[in-house]
């Protein structure tokens, strides 16, 4: 009797902890997979569309998961990443390195440029403790904003990259085609039927994720979690909490710059000017999607969240437009994200550190 | 022994008063300095410029005033307001369906808008009150959260629940509304009602008459128990609630009232645009409104009147001349549009910094107080004490 | 008819426990109109709880609410609010300010009470939207002044009032409160400067004349003498002694509030006093910038193998001194261990001085309260010592020893005999003493030569207490620990330590052996009270 | 005291609804479109003008010759018009002021000229203009992408 009730109670308060929104968009995201048979989608292609969108993001979700730890909050500013991702690329295809050469390119010259940035949002999120969170949304935009004009005014020459008529400034999208396109996807991609898997970038994000594992898993790794956990525990345990917080600003930084040229060599483009705007709140719902708050992720988080949000992003308009002949899978996404994030950010318990 | 240190305290007080005024200043000089340079680059003739600017603040005071509030509240910028602007974006496209024009249409728009803006108010408002301490980055959140939810209505149900008459403002598939709804029978009724003329300079008197009411508003409502009590949750909201003041509530008042403004600075708005563009119109008006407070002198925790015109004549001669400016320079039209674009974005980026710095520096100046106290205690001291 | 020979207040037979824990024993207290009665008592004798209990703070409510009754005016009330004993007509200046720093002292002294004049849109909106009544505003509060009897600026602004200003600040608010008739006044003194604090005596004797009530909280005797009519010693939540203040003096009410009967003051047994141990830590002039715990110019030291007690009042910076060594407050002076000087401000400096400390903010600064016992227990270990690490590729990778974390957390575990569920159990859900003595084990784990244990025994139950108290001495004797334990409770520091140093006004006052008079210790504490 | 509230209240929310139903009536907007053609109504044929100048709020929106049509905005049901007719080429023009009411349910409001001079009831000289339904194409919607599409143009 005593025992049914205790059960009922742990369910209850495993349910609570899971949250009603994440609730609703898991149980949206099962009842889409099994429309889709019923309204004609092709679910194998379906599933081939995730696991290639979730090879192309998941990157860019990991990048949340050391900031998050150094309770740094969610990483707003993920532009900023981006940008240093987008400068390597560019230069990477200025510099003449073609095929895949050029994507390693692009990471040997995207890192430096990540670790500076990095280095400087990390040292301004110190000065302005407690409100990351804000202050990494405008500094991501403002330096979009900035980029807007470097790209329109830096010498770039690559007539693959430069607008023909004028000779100068870079184009908002830039093909990918004999550089990188596909670089990583295109090693041991298994084709069954429909369903294509992109092999060498799911390996690529699973090195990375082991990495971000074993990392949280040493000594420094150990003391980030503290930090996020109770920064004056830390302290008082002899900790440097700013440089670990500015450790891990870094870290987020860079794994957002290599996440966007993950992205592109799926996609096959380099977008650029306002692209990069709006695409941390994706990843910051994705994550939070997946079972993370605003001061605990795990890898675990990263790979269920880039999952379901994925999916919902890719079986809505097809499922949906079968169904009711009305494509709202914008408006679907919208609500269903932000409504994640504003949840994670009314919660009591991740409020309050 | 606390109260050794007074007169240090007051002392101390008025050089960080001279740092405070500095800094408030820096962002409107930065401003006066931008656009001293910009306009005669640009080179657009003085009255062509006066006009512009003047239309502008006919056309951005009423929505800048209506942040006000709930900084008062010491709720921050309010982002949320957004969310005004989109109830105000669908008193007026009903509006237009109904075929209601002119100064009435208006009026009609803006009574639809009040009880939308007011449940929105409400629910933004308890959103908030979850979320304390991070009121700007819930907001801002918000705005994209209604913005999802205003798509929904606008351009599903519009038409398929709520019946819309008129296939110039319906999409042609029979439901949710165009990207543009004319409103070319309102366009500039408000502002033409009283407009006079001087030295070529159109001046929309009715309009300024209706933001001086505003202005008039805003300076009685200080005067209320109820601005006392928000300016009193806005500086401590424990000691407010010790006090009996229904903390929670008076947040949210904040939030609704701001949220009703919005929505009807939106309607003024969109009269002198003369369109609405159903699907962007709002989505960048509240950074536009927060960058031009900034610019004006204001900070998160502190706003006034006079930093909203001010704010609005700055940024807006900026947002005037960058583009031309910047292409005199570079040969590139684009640039000056990036560049004001980043000037936007920086401005409020400085606003929050210096804010938390600002939240930081406090708390380390009464540390720093003490510690000098206790150097003179020391000084003072020594040579009495002895071991034990 | 009663009603008339009725005292103002009576407080009958007045019990209450924190689940279990008793901390009012039948108080009763009588108190006429227009007298003023001073309480005194340790921190910890129950005066803030019985002052609670008068105004209704909800907590008391929220705990199970208390025994007895309270009369007012013969007439039996229930407060389940402030705001209720308010409009009875009681007010309560607490230690904590409560003013709106942006606001002048007449918009603070009327804070929500504000008089108003409405309008027609007060009429539809409701009568929030009445405006002030500025003039009627600076009347009443300068009514309130008047009363007060202290000359303060009604139009200045709160953050830059002298610290005195405030506290008068928050006195008129109450007199401004035509309905008061009983004031309270918790420790008002101890921001003021001796001009002030005159004046405030002062006050309080006018408003006496007045026929209001006063109940007068405070640490320094001299005061109630001067101002009160009856004092009112509380000891270990007992009503001592209540006697006219003109037929005592300091000496006595400091035994009272002290004293306690001879069988149960017995002193730590096996106390020793080792002349010839060498000084390890000398403390020299040593300032320490703790918000309410200030330390200023504290010498000290420490012999090597001791247990060395720090005792005092709160507030009155004996908290400051390890928090000040460990680097977690901004702190100046001389710190020198074994002969080296210890520089400040680092607490990593301090831990690999192989120092360690145990906090008395258990939860804020003690645990990681959403992380497993084991990181609680391992991780300053890790961090200062590289211990419970394995080391891979020549040392560049240090991975976590996930066996060694678990065999040292289960080993204190059986130690110190915590309650957990397992050693991966989080923090937070452990009671209070189990998580003392998570504390405790995460110091032990460090291997110290020198702990410092702040507050050990705050918060938790008896039977943990001797626990934590046993282990502290246990780890003393067999490691040869020297120990630097603070603690509000005198009784827990003669039970337990070598010698005790009283800190009184973030000064030494004086340093005795534990088996010294419970008197001599009370003097210490009362004698340079701030 | 409370009731007085409610009842003040009450009438606030009167107030506004008033307000608002006032709008309705005052604001309506039309379009009157003049046509100044030849039309038959009961067998009877009714000749157009040579040349018709019309006047709304002293403001000259048309001027129309034979079968031409002119059209004007208007707010409110009440309209008023100054016709400046001119019946033969080279005959003096004479002006007459007409006024009517509109019909609230039509946006678009097509006025005879002829007829309206001719003294007929409004149902022989008003008929509604109905804008003939163009097809269009259904403009496709932009294909999900991967931002959101919640940026706008800045």
């Amino acid at each position: 009797m005593t025992e049914s009730i205790t059960m009922k109670d742990k369910i209850m308060a495993s349910l609570k902890s899971f949250g009603l929104p994440r609730l609703i968009i898991t149980g949206f995201l099962l009842l889409l997979l099994i429309m889709a048979p019923f309204v004609g989608a092709d679910l194998p292609t379906q599933i081939s569309n995730i696991i290639n969108r979730f090879s192309w993001n998941g990157v860019l979700v990991l990048a949340m998961v050391p900031m998050v730890h150094s309770g740094c909050g969610l990483n707003f500013g993920l532009p900023l990443g981006i940008i240093s991702g987008l400068l390597g690329a560019t230069l990477s295809i200025e510099f003449g390195f073609t095929g895949a050469f050029s994507f390693l390119m692009a990471i040997v010259i995207a890192t430096p440029f990540a670790l500076v940035l990095g280095a400087l949002y990390g040292w301004l999120l110190n000065k302005i403790k407690g409100g990351e969170m804000m202050i990494a949304t405008y500094v991501g935009f403002s330096s979009v904003s900035l980029m807007c004009m470097m790209w329109l005014l830096l010498p770039y020459h690559s007539p693959n990259m430069v607008w023909g008529f004028s000779g100068k400034g870079l184009r908002t999208t830039i093909s990918l085609e004999g550089y990188y396109n596909q670089a990583l996807a295109g090693i041991g991609q298994i084709n069954i039927g429909n369903v294509s898997i992109p092999t060498g970038t799911l390996l690529f994000f699973a090195l990375l994720a082991f990495g971000i594992w074993a990392f949280l898993h040493t000594k420094t790794g150990t003391a980030m979690t503290a930090v996020g956990s109770n920064p004056v525990f830390a302290r008082a345990a002899g900790i440097n909490v700013d440089r670990i917080r500015m450790l891990s600003v870094i870290m987020s930084t860079w794994l957002a710059a290599i996440g966007i040229l993950v992205y592109e060599q799926g996609f096959g483009f380099i977008q650029l000017y306002m692209a990069p705007f709006y695409m941390a709140l994706p990843a910051v719902s994705a994550i939070l999607i997946g079972g993370a708050s605003v001061n605990k992720a795990s890898i675990m988080n990263v790979i269920v969240g880039t999952i379901l949000f994925q999916g919902i992003v890719t079986m809505t308009p097809t499922v949906m437009n079968n169904m009711i002949h009305m494509d709202m899978s914008e408006v679907i996404r919208i609500i269903a994200s932000m409504g994640m994030i504003l949840f994670a950010l009314t919660r009591k318990t991740e409020a309050s550190r | 022994m606390r109260a050794g240190s007074n007169k240090y305290t007051t002392s101390e007080k008025k050089n960080v008063d001279y740092g405070m005024i500095l800094q408030q200043a820096s962002v409107p000089l930065m401003f006066i300095i931008i656009c001293a340079v910009c306009i005669p680059i640009a080179g657009l003739s003085p009255s062509y410029l006066a006009n512009e600017i003047v239309t502008r603040m006919g056309r951005n005071s009423f929505l800048i005033l209506s942040l006000l509030i709930p900084i008062m509240a010491g709720m921050g910028l309010n982002f949320g307001m957004t969310l005004g602007a989109m109830a105000g974006e669908i008193g007026l496209i009903l509006v237009s369906d109904w075929q209601i024009v002119g100064i009435p249409g208006m009026v009609l728009a803006a009574i639809i808008s009040i009880p939308i803006s007011i449940l929105l108010g409400i629910f933004c408002g308890k959103i908030l009150n979850k979320a304390k301490g991070r009121e700007m980055i819930t907001s801002y959140i918000m705005s994209f959260f209604i913005n999802g939810i205003y798509q929904l209505v606008v351009l599903y149900l519009m038409g398929f629940i709520i019946p819309i008459k008129h296939s110039s403002i319906k999409l042609p598939r029979g439901y949710g509304i165009r990207n543009t709804v004319s409103l070319l029978r309102m366009r500039q009724h408000l502002d033409n009602l009283i407009a006079i003329n001087v030295n070529g300079i159109k001046i929309p008197v009715m309009t300024f008459i209706i933001v001086g009411i505003l202005c008039v508003f805003i300076i009685w409502f200080r005067k209320t128990k109820l601005g006392q009590d928000m300016r009193a949750v806005g500086q401590d909201m424990e000691v407010a609630r010790d006090a009996g003041i229904d903390v929670e509530r008076t947040r949210i008042i904040s939030i609704v009232m701001s949220t009703v403004l919005a929505g009807i600075g939106m309607i003024i708005y969109l009269q002198n645009m003369g369109n609405i563009a159903t699907y962007s119109s709002h989505s960048q008006i509240g950074m536009f409104c927060i960058a031009a407070l900034l610019v004006g002198g204001a900070s998160v925790d502190r706003a006034s009147i006079g930093n909203v015109f001010l704010g609005v004549i700055l940024f807006h001669t900026m947002f005037i001349v960058a583009p031309r400016a910047g292409a005199y320079i570079t040969g590139d039209s684009m640039i000056g549009e990036y560049f004001r674009v980043f000037v936007s974005y920086a401005v409020i980026t400085l606003a929050l910094i210096m804010y938390e710095t600002k939240k930081r520096r406090e708390k380390s100046v009464s540390g720093q107080q003490l510690r000098a106290e206790q150097d003179r205690d020391e000084a003072k001291a020594s040579g009495k004490g002895g071991n034990v | 008819m009663i009603t008339d020979n009725a005292p103002l207040l009576e407080m009958r037979n007045i019990k209450k426990d924190f689940f279990g824990n008793q901390v009012l024993t039948d108080i009763n207290l009588k108190l006429k109109e227009g007298e003023v009665l001073g309480l005194v008592g340790e921190n910890g004798a129950g005066k803030s709880t019985l002052m609670k209990i008068l105004f209704g703070a909800t907590d008391i409510r929220e705990t199970g609410g208390y025994g007895g009754e309270i009369l007012l005016n013969g007439e039996k009330v229930s407060f389940a609010t402030p705001f209720e004993a308010i409009a009875k007509g009681i007010g309560m200046v607490h230690q904590e300010f409560s003013l709106i720093p942006g606001f002048e002292a007449t918009e603070n002294i009327l804070l929500n009470r504000e008089p108003k004049k409405t309008n027609l849109i007060a009429e539809v909106f409701g009568e929030r939207l009445d405006t002030l009544d500025r003039r009627e505003m600076d009347e009443r509060a300068a009514k309130a002044i008047e009363k007060m009897g202290v000359k303060i600026d009604q139009h200045m602004l709160i953050n830059s009032m002298p610290v005195g200003h405030k506290q008068f600040t928050e006195i008129a608010r109450e007199l401004s409160k035509e309905q008061l008739k009983l004031l309270i006044l918790d420790e008002p003194t101890a921001v003021l400067t001796e001009r002030e604090a005159e004046a405030l005596l002062a006050s309080i004797r006018g408003m006496s004349e007045r026929g209001i009530s006063v109940i007068f909280i405070t640490h320094r005797l001299q005061e109630i003498l001067s101002v009160c009519d009856n004092v009112a010693v509380m000891r270990d939540g007992v009503l001592v002694q209540e006697v006219p203040a003109a037929s005592t003096n300091v000496e006595e009410i400091t035994r009272w509030m002290v004293g306690r009967n001879v069988d149960n003051t017995a002193a730590r047994t096996e106390s020793r006093i080792n002349e010839d141990a060498r000084t390890i830590l000398e403390i020299d002039k040593l300032w320490v910038d703790m918000p309410g715990e200030t330390v200023r110019n504290v010498s000290l030291s420490v012999k090597e193998g001791e247990i060395l007690g720090i005792g005092g009042l709160a507030g009155q910076g004996k908290l400051g001194i390890p928090n000040g060594i460990m680097g977690l407050y901004q702190a100046g002076g001389r710190v020198v261990f074994d002969g080296k000087e210890i520089p400040l401000n680092d607490p990593r400096k301090c831990l690999d001085s192989s120092f360690a400390f145990v906090s008395e903010d258990r939860r804020g600064v003690g645990l990681l309260l959403d992380e497993s016992l084991e990181w609680n227990v391992a991780f300053p270990a890790m961090q200062v010592q590289n211990r419970f690490l394995k080391n891979y590729l020549g040392g560049l990778v240090k991975w976590r020893d996930e066996q060694a974390i678990r065999e040292v957390t289960e080993k204190y575990i059986d130690e110190l005999k915590i309650k957990c569920t397992s050693s991966k159990q989080n923090a937070r859900e452990l009671s209070g003493g189990n998580q003392q003595k998570v504390c405790l084990a995460k110091a032990f784990a460090l291997e110290p030569k020198v702990l410092f244990v702040s507050e050990p025994t705050r918060g938790i139950d008896v039977g943990a207490k001797a626990l934590v108290l046993e282990a502290l001495k246990k780890f003393n004797r067999e490691k040869g620990v020297t120990v630097v334990m603070i603690s509000s409770e005198l009784e827990e520091l003669r039970s337990t330590c070598d010698r005790i140093a009283i800190i009184s006004g973030g000064r030494v006052s004086g340093v005795l052996p534990a088996g010294a008079s419970v008197e001599d210790f009370g003097m210490l504490m009362l004698s340079n009270v701030v | 005291m409370r009731s007085r509230r409610v009842l003040f209240r009450a009438g606030a929310l009167l107030i506004v609804l008033l307000i608002a139903a006032l709008m309705f009536v005052i604001g309506r907007g039309h379009t009157v479109y003049f046509d100044n053609k030849t039309a038959e109504y009961n067998g009877q044929t009714y000749e157009a003008f040579h040349k018709v100048v019309v006047t709304v709020d002293g403001e000259q929106v048309a001027k129309l010759g034979k079968r031409d049509r002119g059209m004007a905005d208007t707010m409110g049901q009440k309209f008023e018009m100054t016709l400046e007719i001119t019946d033969e080429k080279g005959a003096e023009p004479h002006s007459h002021k007409v006024s009517m009411t509109l019909p609230y349910g039509m946006d678009g409001i097509i006025v005879n000229l002829p007829e309206l001079m001719a003294g007929l009831p409004a149902d022989a000289y008003l008929s509604e203009f109905v804008i003939a339904p163009v097809e269009e194409e259904e403009t496709e919607e932009e294909t999900a992408t991967d931002e959101f599409g919640i940026g706008g143009d800045i």
